[in-house]
């Protein structure tokens, strides 16, 4: 069984560092409190992969491919694709991440990820059914965190959907009843572009996108996501502590406004196909 | 279990008879495992739990031991016959997520700086699973620690409002999990009103959201009653007769 | 690999105290030897298991829930459907159970439940056979240890075949070759109802049905089965220590014994249908 | 390998043409690997086994070792050769209940008093398995803690009983395993009298129980008769030679 | 992740030791620098697998089963059987080997082992296919190290070796379009008889076929195999540690030298059908 | 990726455009992650890792630490789209040898005695293979502990050699791997001129061995001087700019 890990000895010194500044209105790297760090996409870097997409949010780098198959559909949805979601939080990235197969923590960033894209429908899948009940395309979306400086959440999904975005998928045709690879490939269309916020607590004040440092000293934290209709797409809470439920609605508002800033550099770099769109 | 063809019906009734800011039939009990250092089992409707605390103790391997306060290990795991289809032995990823969201949480409340260098484990078992279990879980646990005399800051009610053919209901039973638009468990400590739990699958507005988390605080109210109801009657029971 | 775990430090004084209250014909807890410790058996408490009881004997809880599935026979008993039984020592049920897989103390009571079900053919595989060679009924008899306060092997059997009694299982026609599902139920018939007492031996004496504290200073202990005609179903000595040639002839006298009273106790309280009878 | 017809023919002889009451060819051999402390080779009929024992050594990790005797560790484990379907890698439930079952037999007769905070491993690996692998296992294991210059109370000599086409039949081979009602592994110490390992699977009445027992025991003092010739074999080989 | 183990306190005195021996063109068992030491193979030990051979080198002895099955070609490969390569160094064979799955070491000998006879297509895999692209024999070659005194690698490959040439192989017909067991019985037959020459170098001196107490000691070790054709078909440097290039040179050559006579006695003791002769 | 008719055409050419002996393109870049005590780059061709090193920190558990150097752990992984077949998630057998084989490669060449009772952790992540992912691996993590300041006896500078429709070739290529005839990657730390890493998977003769040797040394030396270049870079651009 896994558990909280312990918080650095300075952490304390820290976190009334980090708060004085807060209150402020100011942050350890210069930010103001909702200010992210900056963003660069970079997509179709590889050839193996069907997709792929390296993104940084400051030092935090997260490298996402997605590779496909063709297989089985689920039994209660015989008419769709599928698609999964793994994370793995490298040993590479920092020395508190362990080798081995993932942790709690890589598990719970990869559940956050699928949720967001599964729940709005983000990929269509019933476009990726070949035979009803038989055949489908099969998504392997797997995030690799190479780099870690606080908050992979944000920049996971943003690489998820930069990777799905570019990604050339091969068509496949039905022939003598089978499916049959073509030299054709063709693109996703999106149905929506959710992204998320992570957002630090600390008293009564909240900043966004936290790096290492931050992070490490917040008295709690979580993950919100919306989507280009300012709808909540996900919540989650993931560190111990207390959020006063009267801070929730300027959290909301802050993630709505900075999500909308991550959509609109998303969108004028990645080539985006929108459904419903032309 | 297929789709209903509606989950609310033409008088604002849910798949059960409920209304949509009504909980389940709610059980609670103190102390019904003989072994562990506290336990309680907890009923929402057709979700069934138990959850066991054992500790404090020592921490081993010993250098995992904290030198300021004590860990807390949780344990969400479901019995294989406890859904539709049968689960796995072995913890599913599912599993693991829920420990950590519910460990998270009872670690917020609990004053683990009193025992620096022990370890508390808290076993949370689904033994079925009606919607609900993570609250229903979070909730019977919080118990168990009260049960086994750890100091908490306040107790954790938890419960999860959800949106089903575009309303908001309290308390999900499974049908409205699965053919719903968005589940939200919450948790909170009253005491402090404080959020202590929060996760959302599925869409809201921002307008919904927010009144889910009120229709939310009122289900933790009712809840936290209950919760006060059946450690009283445990303790009555253990305190003298008067005479 | 695992090894025998130390004895408690205060094992010995209590060894010598129960084996003074044994020479009296007495016990700790105010049984005499063979008596067991009382027995509540509650069938049908779960809705989504197709059959499930949860048994106590003292404080001993055990839980056992079947699920049915339909899948394929074992190639060389192409006619007869399946079953598994798996058993789960939940760290809920003591601070000396961990987390994790079976250990071997878990393995080792699901293969004794298992042969005890298995060897003496108390289910009629062959009426679970749906098409020979190709669909069976396949049951997963998995027993979880609740609450453990010694001898986990007692009532874990009468579980196992408490649910079996009770179980409700979805009919399954053959419809174009290939098994679908009734809106029907059936029970099983059961061919005979084995059932063990636990013994512990100290010194030259013996005591049934052991809870914790007695389990934990015994010089031996032994599991023994019978069933209704008499006949030994199962043995296992489950533990380090000499048993004396000549203790064995009033053991197997008082499992006879005492297994009979189970079985009253079962018949009383389960519905079971036992083949042969009407 | 399928069933034959009968497992007992006219002349009351077995498949392999032996009496009820009679032993398989047996094999015993000690010290046959180098690199361990000890170690022994056990054949019966078609049945091979190897044991080698490791220890005292310091056990690790340290909060294993015990104050006041030895650990025992004990792996019983079969290629995946030695059976007739190809036994996958790794260990399968069965193993992990016979590594059990023979180590505590092992641990009633040796003196681990004598080494607190040590470990001794013993490791049973089957060849071929033709029947009665945990007894042949159990013998070799015993010859080789003996080797090993183990301290022990006495020696474990061990066989199976079964029944077969209604009859009582001493130590099985496979195929009577297979097709037989009942098969009872039996370990003794011989100068105690008493039971150091009982299994049965398959059913028996009271009556073919003792009988059986009494078979065992037969069967058990012949086989504690070699053991006892290979030892002293052994050791006369590696005494000094009289002038 | 494992790491090289630490060596023995002992081993510098010991180095210096078997250097200055080697120096003298002697060793500490009184064999010459590229001696092997005596090998013994016996065949066809075990009846219920297809082909065995046990096989020691010294002290070190290996025992090699090989199990058949029919089962699915590669989907690259279809009309070819299949093999696969696995070796557990059983901790019956040394106090330094741990119970559990194979570790780096007993994974670099089935790799090493497996590349032996893969790439010199020693093994005709298209005579093992039975209907291609459904049905092909599958060969498990399982190597167990049973006594450990050193050098692992050669009597491994020779055990893998002897236990292919005297495997008697059921032979399955096509009856109905699916494969059926007969009666009967085949042999392989061997295109090539690969062996390797384990390598220790210390300071500019090499000796071969390393005992225990030497190989503890080695500056560093490969092994390096070769065929009858004076190929080389294996080369894994296996220690850390530097090859003086200049080395090279004379250890292809004794390696040549030796597995010819590790080939000479194969051919004597083994009975071998070589591809293309009669 | 289907076989093409020639891997070499009648001008000498192999697939890619390149003589026998000539190296892909190779790309190195030193410090690129920002965590991790020390990071390289290296491309070559097609072939993408990255190499990063951790430590020396205190080794645990403790009773693995050395009294007299560091430890070296050393993880060779994939990324699953790495490659043409998605990769499983997990460590496979494959690069459980490859990072046995890496890290005796960098414990030759690091100067461990230095850190008694340490541990040092190297780790190398193939992006993208298309041939020599070991080779380039192992180029990157000695540059990745150059820049970690580890103290090494010179840098470890490593490429395949092959034979190709039986001709030898320098930095096998995805496709020359799979359809050639042998696949030999070296390493050597040139300063020494000794072989570092050696692995040779297919036949060669012993003249091809020999030769092949000799090409792999050519291309180390290009390799060696491209390493010295890119740590000279990165450590000029360290350095206070002069006046």
């Amino acid at each position: 069984m896994a558990f909280t890990p312990k918080k650095d000895l300075t952490a304390k010194i820290m976190r009334d560092k980090i708060y004085s500044l807060l209150l402020q209105g100011k942050r350890i790297d210069g930010r103001r409190p909702t200010d992210l760090r900056p963003i660069k996409i970079e997509t179709g870097l590889l050839s193996k992969a069907e997709g792929s997409a390296l993104v940084s949010m400051g030092s935090t780098k997260i490298l996402t491919g997605i590779k496909v198959e063709v297989g089985a559909p689920f039994p209660d949805r015989p008419d769709e694709g599928t698609f999964t979601v793994n994370a793995e939080l490298l040993p590479l990235a920092s020395a508190s991440f362990e080798p081995g197969p993932p942790d709690e923590r890589g598990i719970e960033l990869a559940r956050v990820v699928d949720r967001s894209l599964r729940e709005g429908g983000v990929i269509d899948l019933k476009k990726l059914c070949l035979i009803e009940g038989e055949k489908v395309y099969v998504l392997f979306i797997d995030i690799y965190v190479l780099d870690y400086d606080g908050n992979y959440f944000d920049p996971s999904l943003i690489s998820a959907l930069a990777a799905l975005a570019t990604a050339k998928i091969p068509r496949y045709e039905i022939v003598d009843g089978k499916p049959q690879k073509t030299d054709e490939y063709f693109s996703l269309e999106l149905n929506s572009l959710p992204f998320t916020a992570m957002v630090g607590v600390i008293g009564e004040k909240f900043l966004l996108d936290p790096q290492l440092e931050e992070e490490k000293v917040l008295d709690v934290s979580l993950v919100v996501g919306a989507d280009e209709k300012g709808d909540i797409t996900c919540v989650q809470k993931n560190s111990p502590g207390q959020i006063p439920i009267e801070l929730m609605d300027s959290i909301i508002d802050a993630v709505i406004e900075k999500t909308g800033e991550i959509r609109r550099k998303f969108l004028q770099e990645v080539p985006v196909k929108l459904a419903g769109r032309t | 279990m297929s789709r209903p063809e509606r989950l609310i019906d033409n008088n604002g009734r849910r798949v059960d008879g409920r209304r949509p800011d009504e909980l389940r039939p709610i059980k609670m009990e103190i102390g019904v495992l003989d072994k562990s250092d506290g336990s309680a089992y907890v009923e929402f409707g057709g979700t069934k739990v138990i959850a066991a605390v054992f500790g404090p103790r020592e921490a081993h391997p010993r250098h995992l031991a904290l030198p300021d306060r004590a860990i807390l290990n949780c344990r969400y795991h479901m019995t294989s016959f406890s859904v539709e289809e049968r689960k796995p032995l072995g913890m599913t990823r599912r599993e693991i997520e829920l420990s950590k969201v519910i460990r998270e949480a009872l670690e917020t409340v609990t004053f683990l700086e009193e025992f620096p260098r022990a370890a508390i484990d808290v076993y949370v078992e689904v033994i079925q699973a009606d919607g609900g279990t993570r609250t229903a879980g979070l909730t019977a646990a919080s118990l168990a620690l009260a049960d086994a005399g750890m100091p908490m800051a306040d107790l954790i009610a938890a419960v999860a409002v959800g949106k089903v053919d575009g309303q908001l209901v309290l308390d999900l039973c499974d049908l409205e999990d699965k053919y719903g638009e968005a589940d939200m468990p919450v948790a909170m400590a009253p005491r402090f009103n404080s959020i202590i739990m929060l996760q959302l699958n599925g869409r809201m507005s921002v307008e919904e959201f927010k009144k889910g988390l009120a229709l939310a605080q009122k289900g933790i109210s009712e809840i936290y009653h209950l919760q006060r109801e059946a450690l009283k009657k445990k303790f009555s029971e253990l305190a003298p007769k008067e005479a």
